[in-house]
């Protein structure tokens, strides 16, 4: 049985108290004990931002690696032991900023990884300029007069390119949090859940309370279908007095991309097969090609 | 009439199929008992230009091509103006009689061949890309090599085509032959297959790099197609499959680096095959595994920049970059084979020192070494040699008997610390991108960075001893020592072996298979020589740059080429007149 | 009663916003009359971990901080842990009353000055984080420092936030002052205001650099939050519109080189502030830069790495990576100011520098230099120096007058083309990745590549003419050199005054600032020197390295420092007792 | 008046006979002359690939750049001149594969530029890769037994990115592909042409054909409205037995990115303001804050 000692390690967060990333490491660390998965199982891959110190504060498996980079750091170790569970955890400007071009390209490949982001609309370990989901007109100490660019739209964009488990939660909603990420853990296949996640010291008006009255859940509202591929593209554009959480959209998802390669089909994950030299035969196979 | 030594030259516009027929006569000549050194000269577009292809052939091994050609297949006219002046007297060229050749592109000592290639190939090939084919014929007849080489090797390339493509090319290249009977009175130079010689390879450097990789246990390959680069990519996307190894096209160098990397980190042995601009992008991932200590290997096929430069020419000019990429410091090791066989043996030992030392190891190669040809004994590339040493990995059984926190960047007095692959309840670790502790923990104290930083540094010291030794060719004590480092090996090579044939003992050369970290016997080696002449592909002279920086010894003279072509021992004897 | 050469530090934790609150200090005393030199000390974190804020004061200007600190401002016990060694006998540490000191951490020669710290902040001002403040106030009244001095920072600061946070804040810094009355008698050391001091202004690397660079017509700034390098994309995002200069804030480096390239194609003169692992992104661009002879100016605040490293410290350690980015070659300039006014002048010339010959200039400072804060005269920014010139930058006259093609890549002997801007109906041209003629078209041929290869390598010559030589501090003809470049020149420079102090023509100091094009008379002035030792902060001797493949020097010593901590005159001279 | 010929130069480009590109660099010089657009009035911003060559076979202002850069540097040119006429041209693998990144974040800033994108869903410089575009289990040389990765959805990715003109055109229909590069022109923001550019030589499979049978015109089916963003976003993605062209999205755009700076949104462009040294005023408010 996995518990939440398993977990435990002896090391404080250094994020700012009421940071929105505890509530995101506390349901994380749920989810995982609720779906059974040990820490030596799974290997978390963060990018470089406040939220992505996250394996630092966890006893798990983990790769801190470069800002913007965890998918293909990701991809490679997924491709390497299939049999490990991936999870990657990044900030908005890890995934959806500097690593934009990687998302999307990861999200149509579907890998058999789950991805949260840590979405508080700001870059928070560089101390708060405008982030790629900030909003328009938003004010920061590289938009002075006020950001300039219509923020992404990561939800409709994974949408657009296929994925199939596409959600959004919000730390302020802890039950619900866990369940999404324990639902995305389960998805035999991408999935992407995308937090709101308040920054108290450079998001001071995307706090809690901000979301608190604005905040709604799918599951709630009558009539969505998250089978509806175009409602899910279409709900996860609103964003204004009322801003859903919950599960957009939910199919079931092809084979993965470590699934469809020709090595890795069968047998194995590559890194448990025998690292042996050639045979003969296999020498004399390339050698043939030569004569 | 001279039969050996010859050099055939094939040229025409990009489209004409000049790669693969170049590539199909020179292995009928290895096949025929020859030895072959063959390169493509090929424009970076799909149409048009002036590419060429030169075939030189010998009874001897061949390190190089060589000056003088001996015969010009020209499939156009543009051909006959770029490379006359290049034909030795007595030689011919092959062109097609629909173009009239203009009376500049004569020359009275130069035998001329018009044969309606078009044509000939349209009527009895059913198809005008055919005239390559034709224009081999003629080589054939003229040099009298045996035709059913030639035909065996026609068979072999277009059996899976289907029979009438087959008999389309054999008819053709027969008839190509009977073309060049009546002209073979006229003609004094030979190609005849060597009777009983042994079964030999011919392959390029990609192959030989590629091959060594796989044989050395990569099992990962991620990259993104960059001219001269991407043949590496491609030969595994197509024989990888067979042997184990995952190949993935990425979306684009940054990813394929760091999905090697975290590869890597689970235990996969993996490559990075790429060209200099495509380097350039994987500098920031570079740094990455020099600071979290991830075996990753690393090829860089050089080509002339800056920039998109001449995507499919060649030069030397990126040691000093890959020596210094990345921000701030940590150790790596740069191979640079200077032979096919040194590729294939860097290729499967680079995995062996990236394991070993845990940090990139940088096999730098060129689109010159890339992409010519040699024939090789069928033994050569030496199988049986490779052995698989996987470092300070620890196993399950370790792993099991562990009682306190693993420590993944424990310090250690060689710098390396043993290595968990992630997985076991026992080492649960974290592969860190900030500075560490042990554990690792970020730790921000001087002291922490000190010891960390020192302990990463310190690999450099072991990585020295297992760096190859520059090796000496040649007479020992010349008066005249070339130095060189990566493919200009093989016609600095023949440079002294010319030397040494005016006047026995004039020459010896100073090869650098390895350049960082930089290896300890280079300078005592340095010293032995008399005067020193560095032959390297580059404007400022980066070898002996970095031979000043580490040693003090100031080279007395260089050849240095910068236009994109390999050398070729002319070249390099007319260098050291001045140099 | 000492009254000069004084050193307050405050400590705390990340989040307690000591960086403010230092800087108001040291406003404070500039305004005061006394030179200053304040170094933060920070956590890359938004919370917690152990920051700190050095400050210095003296009556002559100061070029370092130093090792002694005579009041210690300790907003937790962390900070006493940390420091108490550092504090010389009879200085004093001021600590919040609510933490018990730990027998462990007192010393007898140190006076301890227990102070309700958070309580009073939350009951006089309404806020515990004013407890800076409150220390503030008794460092003021311990030091008997012009309270009202103080009091005019605050109302400057405090103003937009409105009277009332002015008035607690007022309140706060009183009550600091009156606590520390009683212990006045127990503390030997004052920083009195000078009377009749000019006014004098404070800055840091950072506004130094920006301003300079602004001065220089930079009109065009684009970058990526990285820090140490952030700071200079924020300034000029903060200020730059009131000069008519575009900042933008872009989705990643590669981005922001390639953004500054076209709009310095444009015309206009661009800038990209990073630290190493951002430039580490922008390699390839640079190389596109070179090849298409664009002039941008580059500003890389280097921090320790590899990757992530250790964000918010000092390193000098990306000169080689940075000399050696990209694949292939081509013409670059390094610039390494060393002081404020370096930051500066080299700040406004590098504009002209890049402009003057087409290419890439890279501007190398680092945390330490980018946030150590320091005072100067009013003048000492000399703008009236500033002046703008733009090479060989054809008129629109010119162009109305050209008859023929425009040759944007034309050969010359200097290498320099005369450059148009795109707009003109005379002057249209590509600018080309590929190598390319003078038009440019793309051209592959052997002839051209060495034609324009050469053309913009011998660029370098005229470069090496104007880039800065190296400048001697200090006594001629002393036995002992030390030879430093960048930020390391402030404390070598307190170590030879030190040096000299204790013995008369001891020791003088070679600094360079630039260090690409390698400056010609270097070498002449290193062999004017006697013993040499190299002062840099890097662990394998960057500069060394590069001193001796330039020249073949080997210097005599090294005091290196890659702890990610800056340079102090102490650590210089006990380096140098094993140098 | 502004005629063919002054686009004229004498160089004839490399691409094979029978490559879309031709067609392309056809309809983009007649659309430029009916739209009395003059050389020097225009800067074509290309990346690296067959078609990104286009600037050489023209008499024009380009920047030949990097492979999947154009945008930012496109971006920077437009800054720096907004005067000027901007045009990416580039490849798919250029543009929706290495700078899949720039694409949907310069999207978003909505700048004054139009991109046509030249997509023969293959790589054709390296020769014949799969590319973001290529059809899942494509065969090529790198995908030997068939590429596994869902193709990039760049017209819908660019309407749900907030793009105010999306379309498609073909070669094979030069005039239609004309009339869309010109309205993609006289678009008053960002505008993308997305184009079927036959592969004559790497992707022989999807050569004129194939999409001869299968494309065929927004304009002439019936109730298509351009201006349904939803309907807009469902339709970019079909792909099959009909291939739409034309325009699949068309509203008007808000203010450019360049428009909306701070710095550029009075006044000349920033490279036509003389550029002086700091007036002794401007100095003295720098240094004030020093003091
Ligand atoms: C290549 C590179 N560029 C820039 C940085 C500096 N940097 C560190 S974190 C960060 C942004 C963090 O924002 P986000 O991903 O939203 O994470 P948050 O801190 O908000 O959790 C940046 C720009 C870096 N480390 N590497
Ligand atoms: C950084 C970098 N990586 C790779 C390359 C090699 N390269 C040149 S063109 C090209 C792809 C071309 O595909 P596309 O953009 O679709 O253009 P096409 O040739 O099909 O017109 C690649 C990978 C390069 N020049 N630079
Ligand atoms: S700065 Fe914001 S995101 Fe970072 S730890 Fe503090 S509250 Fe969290
Ligand atoms: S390879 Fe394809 S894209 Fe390139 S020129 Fe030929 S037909 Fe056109
Ligand atoms: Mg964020
Ligand atoms: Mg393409």
């Amino acid at each position: 049985m996995v518990t939440r000692d398993d977990y435990r390690i002896d090391e404080k967060p250094t994020w700012c108290s009421g940071c929105g990333d505890y509530g995101i490491l506390n349901a994380l660390t749920y989810a995982l004990v609720e779906h059974a998965i040990a820490p030596h199982e799974l290997m978390i891959v963060t990018g470089i931002g406040c939220g992505s110190k996250l394996p630092q504060y966890m006893r798990v498996n983990g790769m801190h690696t470069l800002h913007g980079r965890p998918w293909p750091v990701a991809q490679g170790a997924k491709l390497a032991n299939h049999a490990m569970r991936v999870v990657i955890v990044h900030g908005d400007g890890d995934g959806y900023g500097e690593g934009l071009g990687h998302f999307v390209h990861a999200v149509r490949r579907n890998p058999g990884i789950t991805e949260l982001v840590q979405n508080n609309l700001i870059y928070g370990l560089t101390k708060g300029q405008f982030s790629p989901t900030s909003e328009k007109g938003w004010k920061t100490s590289t938009s002075p007069e006020g950001s300039t660019e219509a923020p992404t739209q990561p939800l409709a964009l994974a949408i657009t390119h296929g994925a199939t488990f596409v959600g959004r939660g919000y730390p302020g909603e802890l039950k619900h949090l866990r369940w999404l990420i324990g639902e995305a853990l389960e998805h035999p296949g991408y999935a992407l859940v995308d937090i709101l996640q308040p920054c108290v010291t450079f998001n001071k008006p995307r706090a809690y309370d901000y979301y608190g009255e604005r905040v709604y859940k799918l599951e709630d509202e009558e009539g969505y279908d998250p089978g509806n591929r175009t409602a899910a593209w279409e709900r996860a554009q609103e964003w204004g007095d009322r801003i859903p959480i919950g599960v957009f959209y939910r199919a079931t998802p092809g084979p993965t991309f470590e699934a469809l390669d020709p090595v890795l089909k069968e047998g194995p994950p590559l890194v448990k097969r025998p690292l042996e030299k050639l045979t003969s035969a296999q020498v004399e196979s390339l050698l043939a090609e030569l004569q | 009439m001279i039969a050996n030594d010859i050099t055939v030259r094939i040229g025409g516009e990009a489209g004409m199929g000049l790669e693969s027929s170049g590539a199909g006569f020179a292995k009928a000549l290895v096949r025929g008992g020859l030895h072959i050194f063959g390169v493509p000269d090929f424009y970076s577009r799909i149409r048009g230009g002036h590419n060429f292809f030169t075939l030189r052939a010998a009874h001897d091994p061949l390190y190089s091509i060589a000056d003088p050609v001996h015969l010009l297949l020209a499939l156009d006219m543009e051909t006959i103006r770029r490379h006359i002046s290049d034909i030795v007297p007595g030689g011919a060229v092959v062109f097609d009689s629909k173009d009239a050749l203009p009376n500049d592109l004569q020359r009275d000592d130069v035998l001329f061949i018009p044969a309606a290639l078009t044509q000939l190939a349209r009527d009895i090939g059913g198809l005008e890309l055919m005239r390559n084919t034709l224009a081999l014929g003629i080589a054939a007849g003229l040099l009298e090599f045996d035709l059913s080489t030639m035909e065996g090797i026609i068979r072999d390339n277009f059996a899976r085509k289907g029979e009438e493509v087959v008999t389309s090319n054999l008819n053709v290249i027969r008839a190509g032959a009977e073309l060049a009977a009546p002209y073979r009175a006229d003609y004094p130079f030979r190609l005849h297959a060597v009777p009983d010689a042994p079964q030999r390879i011919m392959l390029n450097g990609t192959q030989a790099f590629s091959m060594g990789a796989l044989a050395g246990g990569c099992r990962f390959v991620s990259g993104y197609p960059m001219t001269p680069g991407s043949p590496v990519l491609v030969w595994f996307a197509q024989n990888g499959a067979h042997y184990g190894a995952v190949a993935k096209h990425v979306e684009d160098e940054i990813s394929a680096i760091n999905m090697a990397i975290g590869a890597a980190v689970m235990g996969a042995r993996t490559l990075v095959p790429t060209s200099g601009g495509g380097y350039a992008l994987m500098v920031e991932a570079t740094g990455f595994a020099g600071m979290s200590e991830t075996p990753v290997v690393i090829y860089n096929a050089q080509r002339p920049g800056p920039a998109t430069g001449l995507p499919t020419r060649t030069l030397q000019a990126d040691l000093l970059f890959m020596l210094h990429a990345a921000q701030d410091e940590f150790p790596r090791m740069i191979l640079a084979p200077g032979t096919l066989e040194e590729a294939f043996h860097l290729g499967w030992q680079a995995f062996n020192m990236a394991e070993r030392y845990q940090t990139p190891v940088m096999v730098l190669s060129d689109q010159y070494l890339a992409d010519a040809f040699r024939s090789l004994e069928a033994d050569a590339l030496d199988f049986d040699a490779v052995a698989l040493d996987r470092g300070a990995l620890l196993t399950n059984a370790d792993l099991d008997a562990l009682t306190e926190r693993y420590k993944r960047y424990q310090i250690t007095k060689s710098g390396i610390s043993p290595r968990a692959l992630p997985g076991h309840p026992n080492a649960i670790w974290v592969t860190e991108s900030n500075e560490h502790d042990e554990y690792p923990r970020i730790v921000e104290s001087a002291q922490n960075r000190s010891d960390q930083h020192s302990k990463r540094m310190r690999k450099a010291v072991p990585m020295a001893e297992d760096v190859p030794a520059p090796t000496w060719y040649g007479p020992e004590d010349a008066p005249l020592t070339l130095v060189c480092w990566g493919s200009t090996y093989g016609p600095a090579r023949e440079a002294v072996d010319r030397l040494n044939a005016q006047e026995a003992g004039a020459a010896n050369l100073l090869h650098f298979s390895g350049l960082e970290p930089f290896p300890p016997t280079a300078e005592a080696e340095l010293r032995k020589a008399h005067k020193t002449v560095v032959v390297e592909g580059n404007y400022t002279g980066q070898m002996e740059f970095l031979i000043r920086a580490r040693t003090g010894i100031s080279l007395d003279g260089h050849v240095r080429r910068f236009d994109g072509r390999p050398f070729r021992p002319e070249f390099i004897l007319a260098g050291l007149q001045e140099a």
